[in-house]
C-alpha cells in the first residue's frame, strides 16, 4: 500500500465520520462547523485525485463563503431569539 | 436566424433589465414577442456552440443544440403561453419581469439542449426561476419545500448523467443513443435510467416526489398558478418524452416498476382530487394525474398522442388556473362553496372554463375526446388491459369531480359572488377555448403533424 | 433509535449503488480509465489543443468546448443573487451590528489585508488559462475581501448600486462577446481572436477576456448576496 | 477508495434529508449530499498514474493526464450548489422572521 493509498483511506474514513457528525450534531453551530471541516477534507480529496482547479474553487467557495452565509443566518436567528 | 438566439436574447435582456427596474415587464413582453416571431424563421437541424465540430473523427467536441418538429411544437407552447401569462399579469406582478425572462431562457434551453450536462444546467436555471416565481404566493415554507425537492431531483439526475458518461465517454445525446442501441442490454443501464427517471420525475410531478405540488399550487396566484401548472409542466414533460422515447430503454422489470409507479400516481392523483373541497387542490391533483398519464404514454411509445395531450392539457390548465386564481384572489377564500354561482354573472368566462374542463375530461366534440379515444385504442392494440382499465377508471373519477365542480360554479348559492374579469382576460380565455373546440372537430392539421413527429427517432439516430 | 435505523438504511442504499455499479461491465473501476475511449482524449491532441490554445486544459473545456455550460452557470448565480434580493427586501435597511466592536487597529490592518487578497484574486483571474484557478475562485476571493471589510468595519456598507451595475455590465458583455463570435465567425462563442502559443500570457483568444468578466461578475454577485445577509429590518 | 466514500457520502446526505426536521440542518445535509456527488464525479475521471491536466507547452501533450471533463462539470456544479444554498438560507431567514421557528413540523402545524 503506497503512501498515496494509505492517505486516501484515512481521508475517506475521516470524511464519512465528519459528515455523520455534521448531520447528527445537536446544536446548529456545531453542524455548520462540521460542514466547513467536511468541505476542507473534500479539498484534500480533490487534490489527491489530481483536480487542482476544483480544489481551489471548493476551498474558496465551499468552506469560505458558504460557511460565512450559514453563520450570518445563525447570528440573525440568535439575535432575533434574544429579543 | 440561429436557434441559439431563443436562449441568448432573453439572457442578455435579463442582465440589462436589472438596471431599468421599472420597464422589466415591458422588456419581457418585447422579448416574448420577438421569440414567437423568430419561431417562424427557424430551420431545423443541429448547431454547434463554439464551432467545435471535429471533421476528422466527426465526433462532436463541444455542446450542440438540436431542433426538430418535436422541439418546434414545444417552443410554440412555451413561448406562446409565457407571452399570454405575461400580458395578463402586467400590472399585478411588476417585479417578476426579470425572473420570467430567465424562466423563458431556461425553458427554451431545456427543450433545445442536446447535451446531457447542458440539460442539467437548464433544469437548474428554470428550477431556480420557478422557486422565485412561487415566492409570489407569500408562502416561504412551501417554496422552501419546492426548492428542496427540486435540488434532490436535479442531484439524482446529475448522478445518472455521470454514470452514463463513465460508461459511454460522451455527453452528447445523439451519440449516446447510438451507443446505447449498440449495447442494447437494458439490465446494464437500470441504475442510471432509474435515477434520471426519478430525478426528472420530481419536476414533472410524478409520484415519489410530488409532495411539493400541494403546497405550491394549493396557494398559487394568477402568475405562479398558470406558470407552474401549464408552462413548466409542458416543458418538463416534453423533455421527459424526448429522453424516454430515444434514450431510455424500458423493458422487462424496469418497465414493470415504472408502469406500476405511474398507474398508482394516476389513481392517487384522481382520488385526492375527488376527495378535496378546495378549488385549487382539485385542479392541482388533476394535473398530477394528467402528467402521470402523459409519461405513461411516452413510456409505451405513443409519442404523438402524448404530445397532443401535453398541448391540450397546457391550454385547458392555463384557462382553468387563470379563472380560478383570479376569482380566489378577489374573494380570498379557497372553498368551492364560497365560489358558488361564480359564472352566473360572467357568462363568457364561465363558458370558456366549461369548454376547458369538458375537453380535459375527454367529452366528444373536444380535442380531449380524440386524444383519449386514440390512445385507448393504441393501448388495446398493445393489449395492455390493466393500463386501459386504470385509465378508464381514472377518467370516470375525473368526470365525476369535474362535473360536480362545474355544477357548483354555475348554479348560484345563497350569498352573491361578484368577481369582475377585465377584457384582456376574456379575450385570452375565448381564444384558447376556441382553439380547443376547433381542433376537436376539425383535426386534420394534427394528422399532418403526425407523420413528421413519427420520425423523431430516425432524425435523432442519423443526426 | 430512529437515527440508528435510518443509518442502516442509508448504509444499505450506498452499498446497493456500489454493487449495482460493480456489476455494470461498462462502468470502469476507480483509476483504470482509458482516455482514448472518451471524448476528452481528443482534447489532448495538439491540433485540437491549438484550436483553443489555453495551457490549462480544464479552462479550455470550461470556456472553450463547453462554454455554453459556463454561460448557463453564470445565469444561475445571477438568478440566485436576484432571488436573495427579492426575498430579503426590507423597506429601510440597517447594518446588522455584530457582537464585537472592532477597534481602530483592526480596521487599518484589515484594509491592508484586503488589498493583498485582491492582488491574489486578480492574479488568479488573469492566469486562469495558464494555472489552476480562474474566474470562479478569483471572483469568490473578491467577495471574501468584501466580507472581510464587513466584519472588520462596523459602518461599512458597500455601494449596492455599484455592484449591480458592474454585475449587469459584465454579464451582458459576456453574452455580447458570444454574439460577436456568431456575427464574425460561424458559431456562438467562437474563438475569433488568434489563440497564440500555448503557455504565453496573451494566448487562448477570448478565453482570458471572458474569465476576467466572469471573475468580476461572480465577485459582485456574491458580494451583494453577503450584503443582503448582513442587513436587517430597521426597527423604526 | 474515495469513490466508495463519495457514494456513502451521497447516501448519508440522503439519510440526513429524511431524518432532519430543522430547516438549517436540511440545507446542511443537502450540501453534504452535493459534496458527495462532486467527489463521485471527480473519482469517475481519475486515471491512476495521470497528472493534473495542465499543459506547460505544446510538446508534452503526450503524457498521461486525468480526465478534464468531470472537473469542468464539477466547477459548474459547485457554483450552482452555492446559488441554491444562498436561496435556501434567504428563505430560512424569511421563514424565521415570520414564524419564529425553524422546525418543519411546527411550521406545518401553524400553516
Amino acid at each position: 500500500m503506497t503512501f498515496f493509498d494509505v492517505f486516501s483511506l484515512i481521508i475517506s474514513v475521516l470524511i464519512l465520520v465528519i459528515a455523520f457528525l455534521a448531520i447528527n450534531a445537536k446544536k446548529l453551530i456545531h453542524s455548520v462547523i462540521y460542514l466547513s471541516a467536511l468541505s476542507m477534507l473534500a479539498v484534500v480529496a480533490f487534490i489527491l485525485m489530481k483536480a487542482p482547479d476544483v480544489a481551489i474553487t471548493e476551498a474558496v467557495i465551499g468552506s469560505g463563503l458558504v460557511t460565512a452565509l450559514f453563520i450570518f443566518v445563525l447570528l440573525s436567528i440568535k439575535r432575533r431569539d434574544a429579543k | 436566424m440561429n436557434i441559439i438566439l431563443l436562449i441568448v436574447i432573453p439572457l442578455l435582456v435579463a442582465f440589462l433589465s436589472i438596471l431599468v427596474k421599472k420597464y422589466q415587464m415591458m422588456l419581457l413582453i418585447f422579448v416574448a414577442l420577438f421569440n414567437v416571431i423568430i419561431l417562424f424563421f427557424l430551420k431545423q437541424g443541429m448547431i454547434f456552440v463554439g464551432g467545435y465540430e471535429d471533421e476528422l473523427t466527426h465526433n462532436l467536441l463541444g455542446i450542440t443544440l438540436f431542433l426538430d418538429v418535436y422541439a418546434v411544437i414545444a417552443l410554440w407552447v412555451i413561448n406562446g403561453l409565457i407571452l399570454v401569462i405575461a400580458l395578463l399579469n402586467i400590472k399585478s406582478y411588476q417585479t417578476y419581469g426579470t425572473i420570467l425572462l430567465l424562466a423563458m431562457a431556461g425553458l427554451n434551453g431545456l427543450v433545445l439542449a442536446n447535451d446531457l450536462f447542458n440539460l442539467f444546467v437548464f433544469i437548474e436555471i428554470s428550477g431556480i426561476a420557478a422557486y422565485l416565481i412561487t415566492t409570489s404566493n407569500k408562502k416561504p415554507v412551501s417554496t422552501f419545500k419546492y426548492l428542496l425537492y427540486g435540488s434532490i431531483g436535479s442531484s439524482l439526475f446529475l448522478f445518472g448523467i455521470v454514470i452514463l458518461y463513465a460508461m459511454f465517454g460522451t455527453l452528447n445525446i445523439v451519440i449516446m443513443i447510438r451507443e446505447i442501441e449498440a449495447l442494447n442490454d437494458y439490465r446494464q443501464l437500470i441504475l442510471p435510467f432509474l435515477m434520471m427517471f426519478i430525478g426528472l420525475g420530481v419536476e414533472a410531478k410524478l409520484l415519489p416526489f410530488n409532495h411539493w405540488v400541494k403546497g405550491v399550487l394549493g396557494t398559487s396566484n394568477s402568475l405562479s398558478g398558470p406558470m407552474i401548472a401549464s408552462v413548466y409542466m409542458a416543458a418538463t414533460t416534453f423533455v421527459f418524452g424526448r429522453l424516454i422515447t430515444n434514450l431510455f430503454q424500458f423493458e422487462g422489470s424496469l418497465l414493470l416498476v415504472v408502469t406500476i409507479l405511474l398507474t398508482v400516481g394516476i389513481l392517487v392523483g384522481d382520488l385526492m382530487a375527488f376527495s378535496s373541497t378546495k378549488v385549487r387542490e382539485i385542479l392541482l391533483f388533476s394535473s398530477i394525474a394528467q402528467s402521470s398519464i402523459i409519461v405513461l404514454l411516452f413510456v409505451n411509445g405513443l409519442v404523438i398522442w402524448a404530445v397532443y395531450l401535453i398541448i391540450a392539457n397546457a391550454l385547458s390548465k392555463t384557462v382553468m388556473f387563470l379563472v380560478i386564481n383570479h376569482s380566489v384572489q378577489k374573494t380570498n377564500d379557497d372553498e368551492v362553496e364560497s365560489l358558488k354561482g361564480l359564472f352566473s354573472h360572467n357568462l363568457l368566462v364561465g363558458t370558456t372554463f366549461t369548454i376547458a374542463t369538458l375537453s380535459l375530461m375527454g367529452l366528444p366534440l373536444f380535442i380531449g375526446f380524440i386524444i383519449k379515444l386514440n390512445y385507448l385504442t393504441m393501448f388495446a392494440q398493445q393489449n395492455q388491459f390493466i393500463v386501459m382499465i386504470v385509465i378508464l377508471l381514472a377518467s370516470l373519477i375525473e368526470g365525476i369531480y369535474l362535473v360536480r365542480l362545474l355544477i357548483k360554479l354555475w348554479y348560484p348559492g345563497d350569498q352573491k359572488v361578484e368577481v369582475k374579469y377585465h377584457l384582456a382576460f376574456k379575450v385570452v380565455c375565448v381564444v384558447i377555448a376556441l382553439s380547443l373546440l376547433v381542433f376537436g372537430t376539425y383535426s386534420n392539421p394534427l394528422n399532418k403533424l403526425d407523420h413528421n413527429i413519427d420520425e423523431i427517432s430516425e432524425v435523432v439516430i442519423h443526426g | 433509535m430512529k437515527k440508528f435505523f435510518g443509518l442502516i438504511v442509508a448504509f444499505a442504499f450506498g452499498l446497493m449503488i456500489i454493487l449495482a455499479l460493480r456489476n455494470m461491465s461498462g462502468f470502469p473501476a476507480y483509476g483504470d480509465v482509458n482516455l482514448a475511449e472518451r471524448i476528452s482524449g481528443s482534447y489532448f491532441q495538439s491540433a485540437i489543443a491549438e484550436l483553443v490554445g489555453s495551457a490549462n486544459i480544464v479552462t479550455s473545456v470550461v470556456l472553450g468546448f463547453r462554454a455554453f455550460d459556463t454561460l448557463g452557470e453564470v445565469t444561475v448565480l445571477f438568478v440566485s443573487s436576484l432571488g436573495v434580493a427579492l426575498i430579503l427586501d426590507f423597506k429601510h435597511k440597517k447594518r446588522m451590528e455584530l457582537a464585537f466592536k472592532p477597534n481602530f487597529m483592526l480596521k487599518t490592518a484589515s484594509y491592508i489585508l484586503v488589498s493583498i487578497i485582491l492582488v491574489v484574486s486578480f492574479y488568479m483571474i488573469l492566469h486562469g488559462h495558464l494555472s489552476p484557478g480562474g474566474g470562479f475562485p478569483g471572483g469568490a476571493m473578491i467577495a471574501s475581501s468584501v466580507l472581510l471589510l464587513y466584519l472588520a468595519d462596523d459602518q461599512f456598507r458597500s455601494k449596492i448600486q455599484g455592484f449591480k451595475i458592474l454585475e449587469s455590465a459584465a454579464g451582458s458583455l459576456i453574452v455580447v462577446i458570444g454574439l460577436v463570435g456568431l456575427v464574425i465567425g460561424t458559431a456562438y462563442f467562437e474563438n475569433f481572436l488568434n489563440t497564440g502559443v500555448i503557455g504565453n500570457l496573451l494566448s487562448a483568444g477570448i478565453i482570458p477576456i471572458i474569465y476576467v468578466l466572469i471573475g468580476l461578475k461572480v465577485g459582485s454577485e456574491i458580494a451583494s448576496v453577503i450584503d443582503q445577509f448582513l442587513t436587517e429590518e430597521e426597527k423604526s | 477508495m474515495i469513490q466508495y466514500a463519495a457514494i456513502f457520502l451521497f447516501a448519508l446526505g440522503f439519510y440526513g434529508l429524511f431524518v432532519n426536521k430543522n430547516i438549517i440542518k436540511l440545507i446542511v445535509s443537502l450540501n453534504v449530499m452535493e459534496i458527495g456527488l462532486f467527489l463521485f464525479i471527480i473519482s469517475i475521471g481519475f486515471v491512476s498514474d495521470g497528472i493534473a491536466p495542465i499543459v506547460s507547452s505544446v510538446d508534452d501533450l503526450g503524457l498521461i493526464y486525468v480526465d478534464p471533463i468531470p472537473q469542468a462539470l464539477v466547477l459548474t456544479a459547485i457554483v450552482i450548489g452555492v446559488g441554491t444554498t444562498a436561496l435556501g438560507l434567504a428563505l430560512s431567514k424569511n421563514i424565521f422572521d415570520t414564524y419564529h421557528t425553524l422546525e418543519l413540523d411546527e411550521l406545518e402545524a401553524i400553516q
